[in-house]
């Protein structure tokens, strides 16, 4: 036998031992209490009166959360405060990934000056900026007339809708960036609904638009600087004589948290729209394609696609 | 002096609890200002990551007296979310003296390599997302070994394994960079996918994510599924330790990335994955004592040790081969941390310190060799002692360490290790530790052969003339300093063994045993007790274990007197005797024209003596001139496209090694050709098929939990 | 009655990520897979705010659905270009490759 | 009916291991690394219902007397693995397009001159 039936023996006997294990532990947990057992809590009476709470018959360490929620934090979305108050570190290090990404991709999609000067080389150089060309539709891509793919200017329909849609796309972002202390959402997700944005501009505009409109390393700059403000506002905590992260405001419906959700919805937004942008300069660097070349592209796909 | 230091703890006071989380933060904080300034001075940049990587190794080294002298344990949680009843709902950092143990290890380092890479890493263009992303990748590391919390775990592996990825790509235009980090970053991502996994089933159970409090209810909820909890996790943490189904990533991301960071990596990352594997086997399943477990890891630890020592012996990159001495290494700690004795976690633990400190040293020369002349294969380089002496001085310490010569640290810990396999082995009277002493032997001397042999290839024999330019000088000073550094602690460290176990492994190893103060400094004194955790029994260290560096040292002096003495008297005699063997061999070997590859390079010599040889077996002239003749024909062979010398391979296809030549121990290799040949069947370099191995070791480590816990 | 309801419904969904998914891993073009991965990610989406997760919900389809369908397009169409260029210039490539070789540090 | 989520979890892990393990093309592993994440998360999530419970939110819904909650820690968990997921995909197809670049093909067997 020789090596490679034998790999793919062996890959298929351990998939079928992950499943066949996986399933009889999916059994058993499936038979096991729930990790979080609320149907002795009183939610009703927690929300209308605070204070009264009792931890003795605690099942987890859900329960004891739910029951604190409103006392000790000042958000209504126990999720929210899990990810700011409770396990505010974790969140710490989820937006160091989003940094070390982007400080990633950077240095991979980096081109050295001594490889070459970039040259972009429009195909209609725009006469006027503000109706800048060279946009590139996304659904060009799915589509197998390549004649289609030429820069050319994008229908007044689009641009239009754009500009309208663009202001809401960014009031939506920030609406559940802030509202997440009592609704569903939070600095992440609306984060990364306003990072929208970049992707609008580029649908209409092209990436002259997106260069116009971004500055890609202010928004590195800007998106450290507020992963500093929270970094800044847990050690606040420690001057306080009390430990990292610590909710030292709190009255009514102020606390740290909205800092720190805030420093992250700025982060994410910021951090998505440098990605996008850095991943579709990488796009852009190249030379337009010459016309002659649509010819071998269905081959060419067919080849790519496995 | 002493009170001095009372001074500062008095000082200091209970603020010292804080100590650790500035460490962390540090590191990060750091990370954010070279994001924010790197770009602007090159002074400032390196006058920022001076500061913010000594000052936790500063505040580490602190830790020291509270944590390992006094024995006591550190709980900090964060936002002041302490335990509620028993409900661990914060996040705790917890340092105890295991986790300063290796807390000491990384910022150190990380310390180092700092220093190292002002000097190295000039010639590379945006410094800034390097710094930012090593100062995050070491925030990472320390953070992981730091913190009391499991899904705290998995978010610092995964920012180091982000990080690592990008910094093993760092060098685009470098050959292979892209495609080992593309390997590590997919065969990575199944171990992170795993241990989230394992933290799900966890949670599933327990309800609780705090290490203490898995530790404390764990024992009274043992079921199917926490044993698959068990097996994601262990084989999770084994792929960042990448121990021996993993073991071809990490030859493939330390061949690429930049010298620096193969430090880290292979100094530094698969020690946190083997502190993962202590804290998990010891601490939060205290299942180590089960003897399938104890077998198991064992066992995966002697394998590890011994395919990578074999795959070691064919590379022709100078750090694919370090690369896979690592692993090699790094099973020898794992066979030790699985014995589940109190004396073998302690040589566990003095392994894995002495691994940093030697292969950091290997690396950073392989770099220095790298930075001198551009190269890193083995059959180029040549003869550089001449051009690079403090170099190769810096490399023999190194090699002399890690194949376990006498006065270095080397020789400590791996004597340590057979001390205390030996006691498992008469004590449990199991046959399986029997083999794995022999294999631990084996190891090491097939250790030792792989390094007489790089330095063979590297610092001695002729300089290849290529490298015989003025360019080709010894390393600026900064980068020596670094090397000088772990020198000198591969020396301290093994010449004093005894004052190591005593402040060092002793309390480390203590902690990993003691579930009992873990869990209690968290939860409050007689949570364990309450829980049905019994305080365990921890064992003695007899003293057979402990060395006499001093008397092995006047052993060793004496000896190597002896020999130099010989050398010098005899030694006219004694050369024309070897040379006058050497040729015999040849005439004799002349029926099967076989010439072993050593020999080729005396061949100048040995023709000087052929002719008296010849005379003593009373050859004609003719056939002298046979043998001459065929050795020319040899000689074009070994030169040419001959497939008897293609057996065996290493890294690209275009640097197929031309086995012949320059190769000390081709003999060897030639008698073993088939174990080899089936060795380059499965290390195919090929992501699918690491991928496989992967995947069938969770199967296998799946099954096995579910049979036996 | 909702109970079975809510309980054939989640099968659904769960079936449709399933499914979906499958169709990912195994579609012709690489277009095809990126759409069906979205797919997953909304139909996984659906099935969080059966769980009662709304927050994990909206992340879930503003990353799984549409910020990593993006980057996907975006790469793809990244890789035809470049896959264009290198037969135009295949002779300089590889010279570029060389001079790379031995511009090793 | 949490069965069937957890089997299904299991499933999606299966496959996405599976799609690493065989498909040639570098960018169908990096959608296998896409599917077993979000088996992952479909599994964590899982693991924090109840049936019957309302999402953990004081204000959303027309909160009685007899409603309560489902677990948040699992949610919380997932939102974090969730952006983790999102950076690993940018990151292995900044890889990707670069590979490409440089050994101008797509196929994991073609990418290996590291071997051994």
């Amino acid at each position: 036998m020789n090596s490679k039936s034998s790999k793919n023996l062996i890959l298929i006997i351990s998939l079928i031992a992950i499943l066949a294990c996986g399933v009889s532990a999916a059994i058993k947990m499936a038979n096991s209490a729930p990790t979080y057992d609320g149907t002795g809590t009183d939610v009703v009476g927690l929300y209308d009166d605070p204070s009264t709470y009792d931890n003795s018959g605690a099942d987890g360490v859900a329960s004891v959360m739910v029951n604190e929620n409103n006392d000790k934090t000042a958000a209504d979305n126990v999720v929210y405060s899990v990810v700011f108050n409770y396990r505010g570190y974790d969140t710490l290090g989820e937006s160091f990934i989003l940094i070390g990404a982007i400080a990633g991709t950077m240095a991979i999609l980096r081109r050295d000056k001594r490889r070459g000067s970039r040259k972009i080389v429009y195909y209609r150089k725009p006469a006027d900026n503000s109706k800048a060309s060279g946009a590139v539709g996304m659904e060009a891509v799915g589509d197998n007339d390549l004649s289609t793919n030429q820069y050319k200017r994008k229908p007044v329909i689009v641009r239009c809708s754009v500009s309208f849609l663009m202001p809401l796309a960014i009031v939506y972002g920030w609406y559940i960036v802030i509202h997440g202390a009592m609704s569903p959402g939070g600095g992440f997700q609306g984060g990364v609904l306003a990072a929208g944005t970049v992707l609008l501009v580029y649908l209409a505009y092209g990436l002259t638009g997106v260069r116009k409109a971004f500055n890609p390393s202010l928004l590195h700059v800007t998106e450290t600087l507020s992963e500093m403000t929270y970094v800044f506002v847990g050690l606040l905590g420690i001057f306080g004589a009390m430990n990292f992260c610590f909710n030292f405001v709190l009255s009514g419906s102020e606390e740290t948290a909205m800092i720190m959700n805030d420093a992250v919805g700025y982060h994410v937004m910021a951090g998505i729209c440098c990605l996008l942008i850095i991943m579709l300069e990488a796009l852009g660097t190249d030379e337009v394609l010459p016309d002659n070349g649509s010819d071998n592209i269905t081959e060419k796909r067919k080849a790519v696609a496995q | 002096m002493t009170q001095l230091f009372d001074q500062f703890y008095n000082f200091v006071g209970t603020d010292i609890n804080h100590f650790p989380i500035f460490a962390i933060v540090t590191l990060f904080l750091g990370a954010f200002i070279i994001a924010i300034v790197g770009k602007l001075n090159k002074t400032l940049r390196n006058v920022i990551v001076f500061i913010v990587t000594i000052i936790p190794f500063l505040l580490m080294l602190s830790l020291i007296k509270p944590i390992m002298i006094d024995g006591g344990v550190i709980n900090y949680w964060m936002g002041n979310w302490a335990p509620v009843g028993e409900w661990a709902i914060g996040i705790g950092l917890e340092v105890d003296a295991l986790s300063l143990f290796f807390g000491l290890i990384v910022t150190l380092a990380v310390f180092i390599v700092a220093i190292y890479s002002f000097t190295y890493m000039n010639r590379d263009s945006s410094l800034e997302n390097y710094y930012t992303l090593f100062l995050m990748l070491s925030g990472a590391l320390l953070g992981l070994v730091l913190t009391g919390d499991l899904f705290n775990i998995f978010v610092m592996i995964e920012i180091m394994t982000m990080t690592e990825v990008a910094l093993t790509a760092f060098r685009v235009d470098y050959d292979g960079a892209l495609e080992g980090a593309m390997k590590y970053m997919v065969v990575g991502s199944l171990g992170s996918s795993t241990v989230l996994v394992g933290i799900a089933m966890l949670y599933s159970q327990l309800h609780t994510l705090n290490l203490a409090q898995i530790a404390a209810s764990l024992p009274s909820h043992q079921n199917a599924v926490t044993a698959a909890a068990f097996a994601f996790l262990f084989i999770g943490f084994a792929s960042k330790a990448f121990l021996f189904p993993f073991h071809p990533l990490e030859a493939d991301v330390n061949a690429v990335a930049p010298a620096s960071i193969s430090m880290i990596i292979s100094g530094v990352i698969t020690k946190c994955g083997v502190y993962a594997i202590i804290r998990i086997c010891y601490i939060l399943f205290q299942n180590i004592e089960l003897p399938a477990v104890s077998i198991s890891v064992t066992l995966l630890g002697a394998v590890s040790c011994f395919i990578c020592v074999t795959m070691a012996f064919n590379q022709h990159n100078f750090r694919r081969l370090l690369a896979y001495h690592s692993i090699s290494q790094i099973g020898y700690v794992i066979m030790a941390v699985g014995l589940g004795s109190m004396f073998g976690l302690e040589a566990g633990l003095f392994h894995a310190v002495n691994h940093t400190l030697f292969k950091g040293l290997l690396f950073l020369t392989a770099g220095a060799v790298q930075y001198a002349t551009g190269s890193a294969d083995l059959d180029k380089l040549g003869g550089l002692v001449k051009k690079m002496p403090q170099t190769c001085a810096l490399f023999l310490i190194g090699a002399a360490s890690i194949s376990g010569l006498p006065p270095f640290n080397g020789f400590a810990s791996k004597w340590m290790i057979y001390q205390s396999v030996f006691e498992k082995a008469s004590e449990t009277g199991n046959f399986v530790y029997v083999i794995v002493v022999v294999v631990c032997l084996l190891c090491s001397v097939l250790t030792l052969a792989s390094f007489i042999k790089v330095a063979q290839s590297v610092f001695f024999g002729q300089l290849n003339p290529e490298f015989n330019k003025p360019e080709v000088h010894e390393v600026p000073v900064v980068m020596q300093i670094p090397m000088w550094i772990l020198a000198g602690l591969c020396v301290l460290f093994g010449v004093f063994p005894n004052f190591i176990q005593k402040y060092f492994l002793t309390p480390a190893a203590t902690a990993a045993f003691n579930v009992t103060n873990y869990i209690d400094t968290m939860l409050g004194q007689g949570t364990a007790a309450k829980a049905g955790i019994q305080q365990t029994e921890i064992g003695t260290v007899s003293s057979i274990g402990c060395w006499q560096p001093v008397s092995w040292l006047w052993l060793l002096l004496i000896i190597t007197c002896a020999v130099c003495l010989i050398a010098v008297l005899g030694s006219n005699d004694n050369k024309k005797h070897a040379t006058a063997l050497n040729a015999e061999e040849k005439v004799s070997d002349l029926v099967g024209v076989k010439q072993s590859g050593a020999g080729r390079l005396n061949n100048v010599a040995a023709d000087a003596s052929l002719k008296g040889v010849a005379s003593d077996h009373l050859l004609s002239d003719q056939e002298l001139i046979i043998i001459s003749r065929d050795r020319t024909i040899e000689d074009e062979v070994l030169a040419g496209e001959d497939p008897k010398y293609e057996n065996f391979f290493s890294g690209e296809k275009s640097e197929f090694s031309q086995v012949g030549g320059s190769d000390l121990f081709w003999g060897f290799k030639h008698d073993m050709r088939h174990y080899f040949n089936f060795q380059k069947d499965w290390h195919s370099g090929n992501v699918n098929d690491y991928t496989t191995y992967g995947v069938a070791a969770i199967a296998v480590t799946l099954v096995l939990a579910i049979l036996f816990l | 009655m909702s109970g079975i309801l809510v309980t054939v419904l989640n099968t659904l969904v769960i079936l449709g990520a399933v499914v979906s998914a499958i169709t990912a891993v195994h579609s012709e073009r690489l277009i095809g897979s990126v759409l069906a991965l979205a797919a997953t990610g909304s139909f996984v989406g659906l099935e969080f705010i059966m769980l009662q997760a709304p927050d994990v919900a909206i992340a879930e389809v503003s990353v799984g659905a549409i910020l990593s369908t993006i980057l996907y397009i975006i790469a793809l169409r990244k890789v035809r270009e470049v896959n264009i260029r290198d037969e135009i210039t295949k002779e300089d490539a590889e010279s570029k490759d060389k001079s790379n070789d031995k511009e090793v540090k | 009916m949490i069965l069937v989520n957890y089997i299904a979890s299991f499933f999606l892990i299966a496959l996405g291991f599976y799609c690493m393990a065989v498909k040639k093309n570098l960018i169908k592993i990096c959608i296998g690394m896409g599917i077993a994440d979000y088996g992952a998360n479909l599994l964590i999530v899982s693991v924090g219902f109840n049936p019957g419970g309302t999402a953990p939110i004081f204000t959303m819904s027309e909160l009685t007397q007899a409603s309560f909650f489902v677990d948040p820690v699992p949610q919380a968990l997932t939102l974090t693995s969730i952006v983790i997921g999102a950076c690993t995909t940018a990151m292995t197809l900044s890889l990707v397009i670069r590979l490409k670049e440089k050994y101008g093909t797509l196929q994991a067997d073609q990418v290996r001159r590291l071997r051994g």
